[in-house]
Parts: C-alpha cells; sequence; structure tokens
C-alpha cells in the first residue's frame, strides 16, 4: 500500500489530500490482489489437470488452446458463465445464494497480508499473520451454510465434515506457527521475512529443529485446511456425490472452484513467508524479491497436488484423531522446545 | 466370402488422396482452417462463437455408467485413448454441474425413470450421447427384452449416437468431436464421397449411398 | 433403537453408543460413483454409522434368462458375455463347459490349453480392475489408471485373438471360434513378465500403504461360515480364510494338469476376512494365473481347434444339470435344463457378486458410512451378473 | 458318499416324503412339495451328508416341455420386427418346479433336490431357514417363475418392480408394451429414422454446409 500511496502522490502531486490518496492506494491494491487470485485459479485449474495426466500417465488438456491446452481453464470459466443458474425449490434462497460469497471473500481478506516483495504489501498490519488466521476462520461458516441450504443429504453430510475438519485443523495450524513469532518477536509479516535475510541457512525452517518439524506439521494442517489430498472428506467422489457444493451450478460453483484454488495458493503463499524466507533469495539477489517469492509458492502448490493425486483418503474419525491425539500435541512439543531452544541458546535475554 | 466380390486393396482409379481429405484426417491442421472458415461473419457472432467455443472445448460428462459401454467409457478415459485431451475429462458426480450426459449401457424401465430425472436435474446447455446400440435401439435385448427400453430416445432427446457393442473408445472420442462440431452449429447434408460411393458399387448387394 | 456397536473405529468402539441422532434415510441410488453401477443401496444411518443396509438390485435387469429359451444353445454364448463384462473370458468358459458336460463332446487339446490361458489372462484383467476401482473407493485415483493401462496390453492380445475389443464371444460349444494368431505365444509371455513387475509397483504404491492399510485393515470383517450361509465365493470366500477354489476342488477343463496353489487371507494386517485379506487374495491370484499361463503356453500342442464330431445345429440330450466354474469373481454356475431340443428349456445364471453382494445386509449395520463403500468395493461385484 | 446311498438315506429318514429319483446328467431325489425344509435341514445337519451350501436355487416353469425328449417344446412370445409384443391365446398349463442343488464343503460331494407343484397351488415352504443365501434366490424364483415361498422373511419382486404384472419365465407370458409410461416395445428399425439433413456431417475443408 504504501508502494501504491507514494506512486499516486507522484503522478498528482499534492493536489490529492492524503486521505483520497489512500482510498484510491488500497483500491488498487484491492484489484490486485484479486486478479492475483483470479489468476492462480486459471493457472492452477490448469496444472492441476495437467499434473494428474503427468502422475497418471496420460496427456491432460491438450488440444483446447493450441498448445497443451493452455486455454483449457479459460474456455471452463467461460463455459460456466454461460450454465443456467438453478436453485433447487425447497433451499434456503438467502443462504445458499450468500455462502459462495462468504467463502470467496473469507479467503480475499486474507491476501492483505502476504508479504509478495520487500515493499509490495497490501497492508502492512502489526498483527499480520494474526489476522490471517482470524479471517480465513470465516470459511467452515459459509460451508455450513452451502451444506444445510441446498437442502440435500449429501450437502448436509459433506458441510458437516467439512465444517469439522477445518475448525479443527485450525488449531494445529496457528500453534505450528507461533515457535516463529517467538523467535522473530513479532507477528509483522515484514519483519518475519526481513528476519531470514541472508542465504538459505537464516530461514526459519533451519533455524532449530522444533521449527523443521513445525514446517511440516504447517504443512499437513494447511493441507486439511484446504479440504485437498488425503483430507479430501468433505467433498470425496466416492462417498458423498460431491459433497456441499453438491447443488450448485454455474457461476455458484464457480466460486468455489475460485476459493479453493485461491486457498491452495494463499496456504502455499503464508508457508513460503512464515518458514521458507519470503522473498529471501537462496543465495545473493538472482531475480526480483517477488518472483522468488511467487516461484516458491508455486513449488508448495506443485508438492501439494502431488500428495493429493497419489495418496487414498482418510476416514472421519482418523481424520479427527491424526488432529487432536497427534498433530496438536505435537504442536504444542514444538513451541515447548523451540522455547526451552531459545532460553538455552541465549536468544531470550 | 462369395467368390463374385474380389477384394482389392488399392482404392479405385480416379481417386485423389488430396481432393478427399477427410478420410486422413489430421485434427490439428484442420482446426485451423476451420476456425477461418467462418470468419465470414467473424464480428456479428463473436459473443456466440465464443461461448460455443467454451462450450465445446469444456464439456462435463456425469458419471453414468449403466453397462458394459461404462467400462469403454472408463477405457476412453483412462491412459491409451485419454478424453481429457479434448478438455471433457473432469467427470462430475453430480448432474448439477455436468453437461453431457453419456447414456453408457442398457436402459432398463426401472432405470428408465431415473435417468429421465437425472437428465432434468442438469442445467441448460445440455447434451446426450446414446453411446452403444442397447441405448441406441434395445441392441441384443430387441426381441425378448420386456425390461429394456428399445432406444434411449423414448426418454430423452438424443444428440449424437454411437453405434457398437461396445463401441470402442476411438468411437467414443470421435462422438465427441462430433458433438463438438454440433455444438460449433456446423448442420451438414449427409455427403458420402465420391471414392466411396464408387467403391461401394462394386460390391454386389450393397446401395452407394449407404444407409440401411 | 437397537444399540448399533461400531466394529471398527478410533472412538472408544467397546462401549455401546449413548448418544444417538435421529436415522437419516439415505439413497446411494443407482447413479452413484461408489456403487460400481446400477446398484441401489437404501442405508440408515445414524449420524455416520450405518444403521441398515437393504440393496435393491434390478437397474440392469436384461431378460437374459428369457432370451435363452428364445434362441438355441451356440447363439446364446454372446449373452454370456454381458453378464460380467469385466470377465467375459470367463463366463464364456462356464457356459461352454456347462453345455459339453451334457452333450458329452470331446474338446480338442489346442482349444482346451488356448481356453485356459484365455481364462486366466482375463482373470488378470478382472482383478486390475477390481483393484484399481478399490483404490478409487478409497480415494487413490492414480492406481486405477495404471490397471487400465495394463488391461489394454491384455485387450490387444484377445482383439487379435477374437476381433473383440472387450466381449468376445470367441469360445464356443465344443471349442473355440478361431486359432490362436501365429505370434500369440509370444505375446501372452511378454505380457506376463510385464505383469509381474508391475504388481509389484501396484504393491508398493498402493497395497502396504499406510493410509490404505489404515481403511481397510479390520473393516468390513466376513468370517468363513457366515460365508458359508450367504453363499459367497471366489476372493470373498477365499478372503475370509479358506483355500476353495473350483479350479482345485471341483476341477473342469485341465486344470487339474496344472500346479498352482490358491491364496487365501491370514489376517496379515487385521483380522482374516476383513477388506485388505479379500484385496491382497486377488493381487495374489494375479502371480498364480501368471504361473499357469506359463505353463499352458509351454504344453500347448497343434491340432485344430473346433472339435470334428460337432454337428451345426447343437442338439442337447433331454435332462438338467448344474456345472459351476471359477471366474474371477467367484464360482458361476449353469443350471440348464434340456429337452432334446435345438433350443434350451430353462438355463438358470448362478452369478457369484449375487451372493456376493447379499452378505452386505449382515456385515452392512455398525459400521461407519466410509467403511461400508470400501466394503462394497472389495466385495467386487459387477451389475451385470447380478441383475442378468 | 454315493448318490444312490445318499437317496436310501433320504427315503429312510423322511420315508413317503421322497418321491422319486432324479437319474439325469445330475443326480438327486424328488421331495414332495409340503416336507422340503425339513429335507434340506436333513441335508444340512446330518453329519454324514454335511451339505452346508446351498449353491443353487432354481425355479422352472414345465409349462409345455416335450416327455419324449425330441425337443419339441413350446415356443416363447416376443416382440416382432416392428417391435409390436407378440399376442398367443393359449394358456399356460403343467406344474411348476424348484430345484436345490446342494454342496458339502467337507465330504466334497453333490447332490440335487427336486420339487414339483401344480401351477395353481404355487405354495411351498421356504429354506431360508437353512441357508441364508436361499432368501434372494427364492425371492428370484417367486419374482420371475411366480413360485410363493411360505415362511419367507420378505418375499418381494427382486429384479423387477414390485407392481409389475405377470412373472416373465412363464412360457405364455406376453410381451408388455409399457410400464408406468416408460414404453417398451420398440420402433422399426428396417427403415432409416434419419432424415438426410438430419445428419451433422463434420464439414472438411472443400465440403459445403
Amino acid at each position: 500500500m504504501q508502494v501504491m500511496t507514494d506512486l499516486f502522490a507522484s503522478i498528482f502531486g499534492d493536489s490529492m489530500s492524503p486521505t483520497a490518496l489512500l482510498i484510491t492506494g488500497g483500491l488498487t491494491m484491492a484489484l490486485i490482489m484479486s486478479l492475483v487470485m483470479a489468476l492462480c485459479a486459471i493457472v492452477f485449474t490448469w496444472l492441476e489437470r495437467k499434473v494428474a495426466g503427468f502422475l497418471q500417465s496420460r496427456y491432460g488438456p491438450m488440444r483446447v488452446g493450441g498448445f497443451h491446452g493452455v486455454l483449457q481453464p479459460v474456455a471452463d470459466m467461460v463455459k460456466i458463465l454461460g450454465k443456467e443458474d438453478i436453485i433447487p425449490q425447497d433451499a434456503d434462497k438467502a443462504l445458499f445464494m450468500l455462502s459462495p460469497f462468504v467463502i470467496f471473500v473469507g479467503s480475499l481478506m486474507a491476501w492483505a497480508a502476504i508479504p509478495f516483495a520487500p515493499g509490495f504489501i497490501a497492508s502492512d498490519l502489526d498483527l499480520g499473520l494474526f489476522y490471517i488466521f482470524a479471517v480465513s476462520s470465516a470459511a467452515p461458516a459459509g460451508i455450513l451454510m452451502a451444506g444445510w441450504a441446498s437442502n440435500n443429504k449429501w450437502a448436509l453430510y459433506g458441510a458437516a465434515r467439512g465444517a469439522a475438519q477445518m475448525v479443527s485443523y485450525e488449531i494445529p495450524l496457528a500453534l505450528a506457527v507461533i515457535p516463529v513469532v517467538m523467535v522473530t518477536g513479532s507477528l509483522n509479516m515484514n519483519a518475519i521475512v526481513e528476519a531470514q535475510g541472508g542465504g538459505i541457512w537464516n530461514w526459519f525452517i533451519f533455524h532449530n529443529p522444533f521449527l523443521f518439524i513445525g514446517f511440516f506439521l504447517y504443512f499437513i494442517a494447511s493441507i486439511a485446511e484446504v479440504n485437498r489430498g488425503p483430507f479430501d472428506m468433505p467433498e470425496t467422489e466416492s462417498e458423498l456425490v460431491a459433497g456441499y457444493h453438491t447443488e450448485y451450478t454455474g457461476m455458484r460453483f464457480a466460486f468455489f472452484f475460485l476459493a479453493e484454488y485461491a486457498n491452495l495458493f494463499l496456504v502455499s503463499c503464508i508457508a513460503t513467508a512464515v518458514f521458507l524466507g519470503g522473498w529471501q533469495p537462496v543465495a545473493g539477489p538472482v531475480f526480483a524479491p517477488g518472483l522468488v517469492f511467487v516461484i516458491k509458492a508455486c513449488l508448495l502448490v506443485l508438492l501439494q497436488m502431488l500428495v493429493r493425486w497419489t495418496l487414498p483418503r482418510l476416514r472421519v474419525d482418523q481424520l479427527m484423531h491424526t488432529c487432536w491425539k497427534v498433530m496438536v500435541p505435537l504442536a504444542l512439543l514444538c513451541v515447548l522446545g523451540s522455547g526451552i531452544w531459545m532460553m538455552v541458546s541465549g536468544e531470550l535475554l | 466370402m462369395s467368390d463374385k466380390y474380389v477384394e482389392s486393396t488399392t482404392p479405385p482409379a480416379g481417386y485423389d488422396p488430396q481432393r478427399e481429405q477427410w478420410l486422413d484426417f489430421q485434427q490439428d491442421a484442420d482446426l485451423a482452417e476451420l476456425t477461418q472458415a467462418d470468419s465470414k461473419n467473424f464480428i456479428l457472432t463473436t459473443v456466440d462463437e465464443l461461448f460455443n467455443w467454451a462450450r465445446l472445448s469444456s464439456i462435463w460428462p456425469v458419471t453414468f455408467g449403466l453397462a458394459c459401454c461404462a467400462i469403454e467409457m472408463m477405457a476412453a478415459s483412462a491412459t491409451r485413448y485419454d478424453i481429457d485431451r479434448f478438455g471433457a475429462g473432469a467427470f462430475r458426480a453430480t448432474p448439477r454441474q455436468a453437461d453431457l450426459m453419456i447414456v453408457s449401457g442398457t436402459v432398463t424401465a426401472k432405470m428408465a425413470t431415473r435417468l429421465k430425472r437425472i437428465y432434468d436435474q442438469m442445467p441448460e446447455p445440455k447434451w446426450v450421447v446414446a453411446m452403444g446400440s442397447c441405448a441406441i435401439g434395445g441392441g441384443p435385448y430387441f426381441k425378448y427384452g420386456y425390461h429394456v427400453v428399445k432406444g434411449v430416445d423414448f426418454m430423452v432427446p438424443v444428440d449424437v449416437y454411437i453405434p457398437g457393442c461396445p463401441p470402442r473408445p476411438e468411437v467414443l472420442l470421435d462422438g465427441l468431436m462430433r458433438l463438438q462440431d454440433k455444438i460449433r452449429g456446423r448442420k451438414g447434408k449427409l455427403v458420402t464421397p465420391k471414392w466411396v460411393q464408387d467403391y461401394a458399387s462394386k460390391i454386389p448387394d450393397v446401395k452407394p449411398e449407404g444407409g440401411r | 433403537m437397537s444399540e448399533t456397536k461400531v466394529t471398527r473405529g478410533w472412538a472408544d468402539q467397546d462401549k455401546p453408543r449413548t448418544m444417538h441422532s435421529e436415522l437419516l434415510e439415505i439413497n446411494m441410488g443407482p447413479q452413484h460413483p461408489a456403487t460400481h453401477g446400477v446398484l441401489r443401496l437404501l442405508v440408515k444411518t445414524d449420524g455416520e454409522i450405518v444403521h441398515s443396509v437393504t440393496p435393491y438390485l434390478g437397474y440392469l435387469h436384461r431378460c437374459a434368462e428369457k432370451i435363452a429359451e428364445g434362441c438355441d444353445w451356440r447363439q446364446w454364448m454372446v449373452y454370456t458375455d454381458r453378464f460380467d463384462y469385466l470377465a467375459p473370458m470367463n463366463m464364456n468358459f462356464g457356459y461352454a463347459v456347462a453345455v459339453e458336460n451334457m452333450l458329452g463332446v470331446e474338446v480338442p487339446e489346442r482349444a482346451e490349453h488356448i481356453r485356459v490361458i484365455c481364462a486366466e489372462l482375463q482373470r488378470i484383467a478382472s482383478h486390475l480392475i477390481a483393484v484399481g476401482t478399490f483404490g478409487l473407493d478409497m480415494g487413490a485415483w492414480t492406481p486405477l489408471l495404471y490397471c487400465f493401462r495394463e488391461r489394454e496390453e491384455i485387450l490387444n492380445i484377445f482383439e487379435r485373438l477374437s476381433g473383440g475389443r472387450m466381449l468376445y464371444n470367441y469360445f464356443d460349444v465344443g471349442g473355440v471360434r478361431f486359432d490362436a494368431y501365429d505370434g500369440f505365444e509370444a505375446d501372452v509371455l511378454r505380457m506376463v513378465n510385464v505383469m509381474e513387475q508391475k504388481l509389484v509397483e501396484y504393491n508398493t504404491l498402493l497395497s502396504y500403504n499406510k493410509i490404505f492399510i489404515e481403511r481397510t485393515a479390520d473393516v468390513g470383517v466376513i468370517d468363513v461360515d457366515t460365508c458359508h450361509q450367504y453363499g459367497c465365493t471366489g476372493p470373498v470366500l477365499r478372503g475370509a480364510g479358506t483355500p476353495f477354489d473350483c479350479r482345485k476342488d471341483d476341477p473342469y477343463s485341465i486344470y487339474d494338469r496344472f500346479e498352482f496353489d490358491v491364496p487365501y487371507g491370514t489376517g496379515e494386517q487385521g483380522t482374516v476376512g476383513d477388506c485388505w485379506d479379500r484385496y491382497m487374495v486377488r493381487v495374489r491370484e494375479c502371480f498364480e494365473s501368471c504361473r499357469i499361463i506359463r505353463q499352458a503356453v509351454a504344453a500347448m500342442p497343434g491340432g485344430d481347434v473346433m472339435s470334428p464330431d460337432l454337428k451345426k445345429l447343437v442338439k442337447v440330450p433331454a435332462g438338467s444339470l448344474y456345472t459351476r466354474t471359477e471366474s474371477s469373481k467367484g464360482e458361476i454356475g449353469f443350471h440348464i435344463f434340456a429337452d432334446g431340443g435345438s433350443k434350451p428349456f430353462r438355463n438358470k445364471v448362478r452369478s457369484p457378486s449375487y451372493s456376493n453382494l447379499h452378505v452386505i445386509e449382515k456385515v452392512g449395520p455398525g459400521m461407519m458410512v466410509s467403511d461400508l463403500v470400501a466394503t462394497v468395493g472389495s466385495l467386487d461385484i459387477v451389475l451385470g451378473e447380478i441383475d442378468r | 458318499m454315493e448318490a444312490a446311498a445318499i437317496h436310501a438315506l433320504l427315503t429312510e429318514k423322511l420315508g413317503d416324503a421322497v418321491l422319486d429319483v432324479i437319474d439325469s446328467f445330475e443326480k438327486g431325489s424328488v421331495i414332495a412339495a409340503g416336507s422340503i425344509a425339513e429335507a434340506c435341514r436333513l441335508l444340512r445337519d446330518e453329519p454324514a451328508l454335511h451339505f452346508d451350501q446351498l449353491m443353487c436355487l432354481t425355479g422352472v416353469d414345465w409349462d409345455g416341455y416335450d416327455e419324449s425328449g425330441k425337443g419339441k417344446s413350446v415356443d416363447i412370445l416376443g416382440y416382432d420386427e416392428l417391435g409390436r409384443p407378440e399376442k398367443s391365446d393359449r394358456v399356460g398349463e403343467g406344474d411348476l418346479g424348484v430345484y436345490y442343488a446342494c454342496y458339502s464343503s467337507r465330504h466334497g460331494h453333490k447332490y440335487t433336490l427336486a420339487v414339483r407343484v401344480p401351477r395353481d397351488a404355487a405354495q411351498i415352504p421356504t429354506v431360508s431357514g437353512v441357508w441364508a443365501t436361499a432368501a434372494w434366490h427364492e425371492r428370484e424364483a417367486y419374482d420371475l417363475v411366480g413360485m410363493t415361498f411360505s415362511g419367507h422373511p420378505d418375499l418381494r419382486r427382486i429384479l423387477l418392480e414390485d407392481g409389475w404384472v405377470g412373472h416373465p419365465l412363464r412360457k405364455d407370458y406376453v410381451m408388455p408394451d409399457q410400464w408406468q409410461g416408460v414404453p417398451l416395445q420398440g420402433q422399426d428399425y428396417a427403415k432409416n429414422p434419419f432424415s438426410e439433413d438430419d445428419v451433422v456431417l463434420p464439414a472438411r475443408p472443400g465440403q459445403e454446409g
């Protein structure tokens, strides 16, 4: 935001009042963030089908956009635009129409605090990390609304499972990040990224062994948070026909689609910012900082896709078991361990 | 084989490979020419053309496997004959998000009402492909099939018929391409290439223009 | 409402459940990804726990037994393909053996060997799909695509042999329709070698995968006398621990010449007779089939493939007989009533999936919904032969 | 154990309920309709027999069966070339039969029991108490041949809908032309139903349309 306000100030000079600068700067950053979201939905739908094809030794989309089906996601989106919009007769109309936007906004708001490049951040909040987790907890509400409103037994099942899973996996997600906050001493995302400067060994993932475990804990919890991979109980093909978005068609379904892939990219961005040194280059300034950040996030997204297409799916009670009886104690152990580690190594004083 | 009919492997004289390209039909080269073929009234139908192109390049079939043809449909979406290459690989389990229903298998009286309900649940630009001779006209169960609906077009309007029992995956892909041509808005007269007609006329009891 | 006791799960399942929600009736309806075709399971669930399961059949009833009374003995072979459309060669084998037992006709040696090779190749292909769709029910997409890739190789051999890609009508009363093409033995041996490496690859990808074992061990346990009571045969019965196989215990054709052993469930990952055992029996049976194929190819003689003393129009002498053979799903039986004419009087098909599916009514209650899907997947049912 | 020995054991245990012996390709004995349940229970519980598996239960309609073995049994009715159901005024007579093919996994021998019941009194006791698999087989025999089983837990049609009229595997069964609005008769497939411009031919360069 600072970058934008300086840009406008330099263009219009002092003819604009500071509040007008603030508003225009904010609006452009919001526009950019929603563009990033749309872009990552386009890119990752194509990447997902290509990776699935590659893993299953087949081609994936080839014919649509000439070279390797490049226009396939565009075709999907335009087709979905033109679909008939069905609202089931005895569905709860208000909730039915509202729930895609709740989920979409839940993930859009979280983009405000992602540090893409040194100055390039939508809003440099002091408690950026806290804000992200607070905002992204709107999604379970949206899922419950979708499941309940579409008056379909499968959707009800999917919503119940989805909400239970997302709510319970937020705890190991947050606990895994606390050691990082303890080390940097601040919740500000920029501060976290700057604290990891200077080569690969300063990244928080290699800072101390408990943070190393914390990264993998975070990665697993983030897969569960996004309802993908071995944890995609809410929208399983084989049991609950299509989970909570069974009754959604056309543009409403597109919002679920968009939110899923945006969340996928969002949790990868948080992981890179917090554990993998954000826009800090591996060794010396090689690319532009923003590009380094995006490359790391895309590698993590690729990893999540690989995991999805190889592993079978967990059952709901095993899901809850791994969360409450395995990951939460492990996360608490990481917090304790990194605290002791810092005390012993004298960082705390 | 009756000795009157001598099987000749070389096509008859007068057959000029350049003229009849549609026999060795390479998809990519023709795709480019196809789009130019419609450039005559490009400006008027831009939006219509865009939506047609979008609809035909991302057809999402609903998983509606009934019998043996369903296994051929799964083989068509598997490794060797990948239907995902044409953008039609995302099999949606719910009819709400699908726009193509491939009726693959025998439609029985008990299943017919379910089929009609699923067809009604699909959002509007939707197409039906009748895959296999059971879906086209009752197939091998025509004479004594008291429980078999003799053809799915009794229940739902059908866009493309794919004969075969079960049809090979390539024929299913060809049917998909034929459906894409239909979505492109192309209506064509039944034109049998010249060389097929005079090739057929040599075979004693086959009518040149084909058909039954 | 009766106390529904959870057979397996991480919640403390030994104490009976005290908290009950209202029974929700869901239709795993005719069009559902998990039911392998057009089977409708009316499931009454209490939260996630299944209270009762009632299967509804008949959505693919294609009147095959009425057609049998209308067409003559050899014409009906086409319809036997369409019973178990994942293993049509085994269906042809069953019907051919049944009619030949009543006719007393002598099948030439070469035809017998070709039949055994085709039946065992088809068993591998059918088990591949069973393994793939079972993985799909667990949520693992990729093994299904690999299984289809291997199955395409087998379909190539069958296509060169019989002309059909998936449904062949290749066997005939008294032999097989066409002789084996000259590269047949080489293709089959190459296929068997490729198959044995790939099966090891699937084991690492799926069979010993931690999540897969977590989902299938101790799930859907079916013990031996339930199998006998409900008439389950094939991998379901062998998974329960008894090595009963028609090829060994009720030998037909030339199976008694080949030595192979019958894999059966030993409770490796959990209790005997759980989903994992049934799955692993199928995988190990593929290895056994490869062994049989190698011996059959080695011992294949020359000669013609149709029995010479067979007239054009087959007339089976009056009488009735029940003959059973081992198809990939279990024991396929044909109870044939003949009146001496060219048309069968009554052909009853005893289909393995029909009885295998019946056991879900007893095993279902007390399971979780995901386990119900896993158990139905592990029974490996095909609706073509259930509804006939 | 030999079939004749089993037959002797049955006649000794059941007395006059065993009517006569089945001596065709499969060996077995014909049992009186009323006492089929005890016969099956005897087959299963007798330690020497121990038939613990019911392989197959088949319902048969013996209407029009040619006893002389020349194959002149009556033909069945189907749909004609135009797809209309063929009609005939012949009324089925003769009796219905049920065959039980049993197998013993311990002794490894097979045996068949048979029952014949006149068409209008087609009622025999159920054996689903002896083997649980008989429940579905009996429901199918009821559904397709019309043989009712007294004492069956829930005797409903299993393959056809509950309201279906008639039992298809009877020789005098006339094919239905529709079922609750779903047309079952075919069209006349001799003529090509599609007109010239119905067919969408992929327009290739050099071809109009």
